[in-house]
């Protein structure tokens, strides 16, 4: 089972992984990739991963909400390589008997990686040139732009 | 000895020019040594910042960390995610 | 504008009426129609609804988190009709620029929701019979089971 | 006088055996007014409870609310949603 994909993520799919006719409430979360405005020009964010430990530490994340919400089931996809604007980056979905449960366990998956994945980020642009994001937002010349 | 896989990703493989090597460092070394050692044979590695965040075996561990013969050491740029 | 469908609801077309190139994080709840287990024995919930006023009462409800969260975009969309287990009934998709307005919208939409529409449920059960549902969640007798 | 549009949702409209009447009803008269009215006329409206939630214009009222001629008020089951 890898949570990584390097397609645009079907949420039917991942909606099928999770819900069951014991579903009541179902949260959705999907992140993704912003224009940030016409001035930026950014066309796509290239994701490049350590996909081992991204993997893992997703699989962890996901057993952590598992044993906090014992009766959600949750899921997640990661994508990797290039990603255009408005497409997802990353999609959770939880699915519980009870709403609370189905957004509380969704919100902590996000946070969760939000505090950090092996994941790294390359803003590209219409003008072709590209630049990394680091964690702090600034970005940071790249060696190839 | 130990002989460590080393493993560097997005921009510290740009500045090091590579994706991964291996080094062979004394029984009891840590990731800090093992980042000395790189620093030594790899040129673009002196660029690197004095203290990355690392990895060891898929987990992330401090510098301190010991280790083992076949273990995988990863330099890991700022972390983002989602 | 109607909020109400008597049709399955296109999440994809949901999606699509709220998102843009700005929208960082989109939050999703699905309300889904629960079996209760073989015992129940529930196949649908047949929902009916003062249309008009449903309606309007969704709008306003939309007004507020718009109000509330001025860089949101908040859509909606509640069944009436029979639904049968496993369909959502409600969907609401809330995207913002950053994640916690998209949840905090999403959220705010169903709990409004659920203080209470002009909509009413009535399980429809595998032995052909049927039972109103009333806020409290206790069954009440059906005239005509 | 005021005539006003009534209509029953759900059970109500199950106990009452009616989904919509019309019934008339002297200026400034109330919600109550209308329900009390409405009993008079529809036999199976007896069974509604004695107060009953209302909704004067496509928004939830108190029953001591007052009609115009025209609106449209109706009763309701206790609300769900979602």
């Amino acid at each position: 089972m890898t949570f990584l994909t390097a397609h645009p993520i079907a949420l039917d799919a991942l909606l099928a992984e999770v819900q069951g006719p014991d579903a009541g409430g179902t949260c959705v979360f999907l992140g993704t990739v912003r224009s940030g405005g016409e001035a930026d020009g950014i066309i796509a964010i290239e994701y490049s991963a350590y996909d081992a430990m991204a993997d893992a530490e997703l699989g962890r994340i996901l057993a952590d909400a598992r044993a906090r919400w014992p009766e959600a089931r949750v899921a997640v996809r990661h994508r990797v390589g290039r990603v255009p604007v408005s497409e997802a980056s990353i999609a959770i979905v939880a699915t519980a008997a009870h709403r609370a449960e189905a957004f509380d366990a969704c919100r902590y998956v996000i946070e969760a990686v939000k505090q950090g994945l092996p994941v790294w980020k390359k803003e590209l642009r219409r003008d072709g040139t590209a630049t990394w994001v680091d964690l702090s937002g600034e970005p940071v010349p790249a060696r190839d732009s | 000895m130990a002989t460590v896989h080393v493993r560097f990703f997005a921009r510290y493989a740009e500045l090091t020019g590579t994706a991964t090597t291996a080094v062979t460092v004394p029984v009891n070394a840590t990731v800090s040594d093992v980042l000395h050692h790189v620093r030594d044979i790899i040129p673009g590695a002196a660029t690197l910042p004095p203290r990355p965040l690392a990895a060891l075996n898929l987990r992330q561990v401090r510098l301190t960390a010991t280790v083992r013969d076949g273990d995988e050491v990863a330099f890991l740029p700022p972390l983002a995610g989602g």
